[in-house]
């Protein structure tokens, strides 16, 4: 909705020093600062399948491949493919491009689940060559382990005669680490094939096979045809601190849920600021800005919002002496002790929104940004209510600051 | 076949109790993937093994034998703008490493790796084994490094050369590894597992995007297009921008073929051979019919071949490089060395490519009155065609499973942190660890 | 056959027309058609023939701009919401998605697909099974028949008379 | 950038008791089942083909000047019918897009000429970019963002979506006043 609210005139700076929507934005309670998704760790909770938001966990993504088994892709266009039935068989044809896997020659079928998949023929050969390194590699590491073991010279068992059959056992030792090494056959090259052999099995068709085509199947040679293609899974992501490692943003379990157990978005700590009504430039004289400030968190802030000087050539030299106001949080509803002071600067209180009027002298080039920096503290409603037993004094005389980059121009 | 699916079962039966999630279907496992589903239940949290080409990345976890997923390199950050490959390698050659600040490419590349990761695989606390050219640049590799253990929180991580891990698959002790990539090819004898690092030969002009250069000339000079009120013209502009649109260069350098010495010769002459392999192939766009001749399917790779076309740089040709490693070997293993050639990289599933090299190298070999070039054969798997495109990939997955090797030749977050840098293959030769 | 005296409109008998539909010039309907109010069939400049079976959405727009010469629209064709068919003739078994726009003097054979906001370019010739994809690529599939509608007319049929007059008739049937 | 204010004569405009504002240049047929659940905003010539299926539309919906709701063709248990469609609460429809879909949830925001196929569903909070099209039959996560056609996710839409939604319909609705009243303008 960021679109509509043309959230992007507006941009907090994170504490990594980036500047962006204060809707992309989560604030850590325990470090008190501001985060984004770029300097906090980002983690996969959950695979899903974007098609038919199915969950699966990792341990049982990795055993399907990361492929969700029931819905296929169109292999030309990556869309997905809807089942048709003719005479109670199924087939399936992709709405977006009309491919239909008849055309693969893959005849109807009565279950419409587990479409054939291309499987990967040497996957057994390179099973052999698996073990056979495996062994290898034993034999690598195994005078290592013998040599930092210190063996004791009298009393072992390499010497005694096989009274007690302790010589099968030490054979036995003797096998598992030095395996007998059958060795394996080289997969000998080949001579090869003539073009006119490889062109004429190579598949007919009246399109050319793009590469995104090829990369989605691997195993799909030229002379076959395409196979629908299972759907990769997708990863549900969540954020943690990467200082404090406390979860900033973690959603309800189930694919489909849109509400968080733990959510700390920006908005709910950080005056949001935003431009109440399209600015008028008159060049070279002071033009107006009527700033609104809405205090969405559950504290009453006092805050001291600072146009900061001309530091780059695009920013605007503001006139306007820096402003001290409190706001009311939206939750308590006596609005009594709140000065209605209006001046100059304050235009409106409405109960948790207050506009405020900044007029600035608009430079040359047709890039007006105005800078501002906000200083304000919270009744220690922000911290976590784990050291809410410490002492909120504390918690509350702590200032925070955010640096924010409001664009005039359109 | 029991194991597995009481494994699946146990899994399913835990996740069901915690969750009313519908139950997922049943795991229908052919034979030949089984072996792999009991090797990664067992030892847990198997290595992640990414090979980043200039074109493609091809990621995947040990022990398996194809890529779980074939990506573009390239990503669209957050405003929008789209970052392509060689902005993410901008590392690698000084001249742009120069232009920005290091953390600026860094920042790129851990956007890509995020990009990368966070849409299928799980990377937290898994060893990580990345696929590296010869040639990577020391600070590459530690932006990489840094990435992957810091921001991604990998437990590890190993660096392993391409042309040693494409001998894995066909555990051949002699090989002649050519690694014709999108942007470069380096070809590098390897025997008995040993980098043949002084015989190395590689070539810019020979390369994926020199071939989709040559097929843009090509269209240029020979395509034509059918107005629909049925008069026919050449290319200009506006048709190379819908042309490029439709991202149809890429489409035909990849169905080109690579024809017999004879038939260049005729092409070059510029008559029509009388044996069609081709027929004209005519691609449709908004009104217009764009005719492809088969000139453009059949001579962009005579680049490769013919000295006469790559006029501005001194590179060599294909057989020429080939012939030249062959001279720079000792003297035994000259003779049985192009008995066994490996080829991998994208451009090398062009089909016909392989009977020209055994042509070309008979020919050189004939006229040196050198005896190399006697029986010219190729590791190749008959039943995977597409086998070059993920072979590196493939031997870095085979090593990947062996679980010692890997926790014993690559660095943990520890390290990287008490200043430990990635292991080096110079480093194993040096201190010969 | 309902004939209105100055514009000539013959609907077949079991063909649903709504009322709000605007209809002007020579149309000829045939049977089992299903055409959805404020649909516009503009015939002034030359006849429109519509064979069987055909579906027509709302606000789609039929236009004969030739000069004369009849536009033939064959059989089972899908015609979806604003899209525009200026075209000379049109097969059998075709889909032409929401804003689709067939130009001028095209020629559309059978089975074809014209996917949403994708539009033919005037007197041009579209060969059978032909896909017109996204910026005008034109791609072949080669499954044999196109089924569109199967089923949808029928419940289509009995569905309109409920809510919606009959082109000419007035009174509501349902 | 907080929204400004929007008049409109009341000649035009028709208010039901759940403080629906529709106009009345709307092609909505077969209004017995079309149900609005209330302060929604339905602009000129929007049509709404209640005379196909039921259309269930939720509150504080704004559907813009030439919207097409359209219910979905589905075949059931291979019997071929006419479904429903359930559009959620807070739903922002710019101008001119055709809706076939079969469930749009809640906090979703559809671009300007948009085309929806025929049983597509969109989960809440997410997206749609303007002039996309999404093909028949297919399912998006919730928070995705939907663009290209035919259209596919492209990126994740803000995760404190369902708070902007909530301020921005509101705030568009109570911005939305006859021309003659005398509300104070600076709001």
């Amino acid at each position: 909705m960021s679109a509509l609210l043309q959230s992007f005139r507006v941009k907090y700076e994170c504490s990594c020093g980036k500047f962006r929507n204060l809707s992309d934005l989560h604030f850590c309670r325990q470090c008190f600062k501001i985060k984004c998704e770029e300097c906090a760790c980002v983690e996969i909770d959950m695979l899903y399948c974007a098609r038919c938001l199915e969950a699966s966990t990792v341990p049982e993504a990795r055993l399907k491949k990361n492929q969700c088994f029931n819905c296929v892709e169109c292999p030309m266009c990556m869309n997905i493919l809807s089942g048709r039935t003719e005479n109670d068989k199924f087939f399936l044809i992709c709405q977006a491009c009309s491919w239909q896997t008849r055309e693969a020659g893959i005849e109807d079928r009565d279950s419409a689940k587990k479409w054939p998949v291309y499987e990967n023929e040497i996957t057994n050969e390179m099973n052999d060559v698996m073990n056979h390194m495996k062994k290898l590699e034993m034999i690598q590491n195994a005078p290592k382990d013998s040599k930092n073991r210190k063996i004791s010279k009298g009393w072992s068992a390499h010497h005694l005669p096989n009274k007690f059959g302790l010589q099968s056992m030490v054979e036995k030792k003797r096998q598992m680490m030095f395996p007998d090494l059958t060795p394996l056959s080289v997969h000998e090259p080949e001579e090869p094939l003539s073009l006119e052999e490889e062109l004429e099995n190579r598949y007919k068709s009246k399109n050319l096979r793009t590469a995104d085509q090829i990369i989605r199947q691997p195993l799909a040679s030229s002379d076959q045809p395409l196979f629908p293609v299972r759907v990769p899974l997708q990863g549900r992501t969540s954020i943690r601190c990467d200082e404090c490692e406390r979860t900033l943003v973690k959603r309800d379990y189930g694919v489909v849920a849109y509400k968080f157990k733990i959510s700390a978005f920006a908005r709910e700590y950080v005056p949001d600021i935003r431009i109440s009504r399209p600015v008028q430039f008159e060049n070279d004289k002071t033009s107006h800005v009527l700033l609104t400030i809405t205090n969405l968190s559950s504290s009453p802030i006092q805050l001291k919002i600072s146009p900061q000087e001309k530091s780059r050539d695009d920013l605007v030299e503001c006139s306007t002496p820096p402003v001290n106001i409190s706001i009311p949080c939206s939750i308590d509803t006596d609005t009594a002790g709140v000065p209605a002071e209006k001046s100059d600067v304050i235009v409106f209180r409405q109960h948790n929104r207050i506009g405020l009027n900044f007029d600035f002298i608009p430079n040359q080039s047709n890039e007006h940004f105005l800078a501002l920096s906000l200083e304000y503290t919270q009744n220690g409603s922000f911290g976590l209510l784990a050291d809410k037993s410490q002492n909120t004094e504390e918690a509350s005389s702590k200032v925070l600051k955010a640096n924010v980059i409001v664009q005039l121009h359109n | 076949m029991a194991t597995a699916q009481e494994k699946l079962e146990s899994l399913r039966a835990a996740r069901r109790s915690s969750s009313g999630v519908s139950a997922a279907s049943i795991l229908s496992v052919s034979s030949s993937t089984l072996s792999q589903a009991i090797s990664s239940i067992d030892n847990g949290k198997s290595a992640v093994i990414i090979e980043l080409g200039t074109k493609f990345t091809k990621l995947g976890s040990a022990g398996e034998t194809t890529p779980r997923a074939i990506l573009r390199t390239e990503y669209i950050n957050e405003n929008g703008v789209k970052i392509d490959a060689n902005e993410i390698f901008a590392l690698n050659d000084r001249k742009k490493a120069a232009e920005k600040p290091v953390e600026y490419h860094e920042n790129i590349i851990s956007q890509f790796f995020k990009f990368l990761f966070l849409k299928a695989l799980a990377p937290t606390d898994r060893p990580f084994i990345i696929v590296e050219s010869v040639f990577m640049s020391i600070d590459m590799r530690n932006a990489i490094t840094k990435t992957v253990l810091e921001k991604l929180r990998a437990k590890s991580i190993m660096f392993m050369p391409t042309h040693i891990c494409s001998t894995f698959a066909f555990n051949s002790s002699k090989a002649l590894v050519i690694d014709i990539g999108h942007s470069e090819c380096v070809a590098m004898p390897v025997i008995e597992g040993v980098t043949m690092l002084s015989e190395f030969e590689s070539a810019h002009l020979i390369s994926g995007k020199i071939i989709e250069q040559r097929c843009r000339e090509l269209l240029k000079e020979h395509g034509q297009i059918d107005e629909i009120n049925g008069e026919r013209r050449g290319l200009n502009d506006t048709d190379f921008e819908e042309i490029d649109s439709n991202n149809l260069i890429e489409t035909i350098a990849i169905n080109s073929i690579c024809i017999g010495k004879e038939r260049a010769q005729i092409w070059k002459s510029g008559k029509i051979p009388e044996k069609e392999l081709l027929k004209e192939h005519v691609f449709a766009m908004n009104g217009k019919n764009l005719i492809i001749p088969p000139i453009v399917l059949e001579t962009p790779l005579e680049i490769f071949f013919d000295a006469s076309l790559n006029t501005q740089s001194f590179d060599k040709t294909l057989p020429q490089m080939l012939f030249s490693i062959v001279e720079k070997c000792p003297i035994d293993l000259r003779k049985s060395l192009l008995s066994n050639i490996i080829l991998i990289g994208g451009v090398s599933t062009i089909c016909g490519l392989k009977s020209r090299i055994k042509e070309e190298l008979i020919e050189i070999c004939q006229n040196a009155q050198k005896k190399y070039a006697e029986d010219v054969r190729f590791y190749q798997f008959s039943k995977l065609k597409n086998y070059p495109l993920f072979g590196a990939w493939l031997g870095a997955s085979l090593l990947g499973s062996l679980r010692e090797t890997v926790e014993r030749k690559s660095i943990s977050l520890q390290d990287w942190k008490s200043g430990k840098l990635a292991e080096d293959w110079t480093d194993i030769i040096d201190k010969n660890v | 056959m309902t004939a209105e005296p100055e514009n000539k409109i013959q609907i077949a008998e079991s063909a649903v027309v709504c009322a709000e539909a605007q209809i002007s010039g020579e149309v000829s309907i045939g049977d089992g058609c299903v055409i959805h109010p404020f649909a516009i069939f503009d015939a002034k400049n030359g006849p429109i023939i519509i064979g069987n079976n055909c579906l027509f959405e709302e606000y789609c727009v039929i236009r004969n701009c030739g000069d004369g010469e009849p536009m033939i629209i064959g059989d089972e064709n899908a015609f979806h919401v604003e899209s525009e068919c200026f075209a000379k003739y049109v097969g059998n078994r075709n889909l032409i998605g929401c804003r689709a726009r067939l130009d001028r003097a095209c020629f559309v054979a059978d089975d074809c697909h014209i996917t949403p906001q994708c539009h033919v370019a005037s007197r041009q010739t579209l060969e059978q099974n032909a896909v017109v994809v996204e910026n005008g690529v034109i791609r072949y599939h080669e499954g044999n028949k196109n089924q569109i509608l199967n089923g949808q007319l029928e419940v289509l049929r009995n569905l309109l008379p409920n809510y919606h007059h009959k082109y000419g008739k007035g009174k509501k049937t349902g | 950038m907080d929204l400004g204010i929007l008049t409109y004569d009341e000649t035009e405009w028709a208010t039901t008791h759940t403080g629906n504002k529709v106009n009345k240049k709307h092609g909505i047929t077969g209004t017995q089942n079309i149900i609005i659940a209330g302060k929604s905003i339905i602009e000129k010539s929007v049509s709404i083909r209640g005379g196909l299926a039921a259309v269930r539309i939720g509150k504080n919906c704004i559907l813009k000047s030439g919207c097409h709701i359209r219910p979905c063709f589905k075949y059931f248990n291979k019997k071929p019918t006419q479904c429903n469609t359930i559009i959620g609460d807070y739903v922002f429809m710019e101008e001119g897009c055709i809706v076939n879909a079969s469930q749009i949830y809640s906090f979703v925001h559809l671009g300007a000429r948009c085309i929806l196929g025929n049983g597509c569903v969109i989960r809440e909070c997410s997206r749609v970019l303007p002039g996309s099209v999404i093909p028949p039959d297919t399912i998006f996560p919730p928070f995705s963002t939907i663009g290209g056609s035919p259209a596919r996710v492209i990126g994740n839409e803000p995760l404190c979506t369902e708070n902007l939604m909530i301020e921005a319909c509101t705030m568009y609705y109570e911005n939305f006043v006859p021309k003659n009243s005398h509300k104070p303008s600076l709001t």
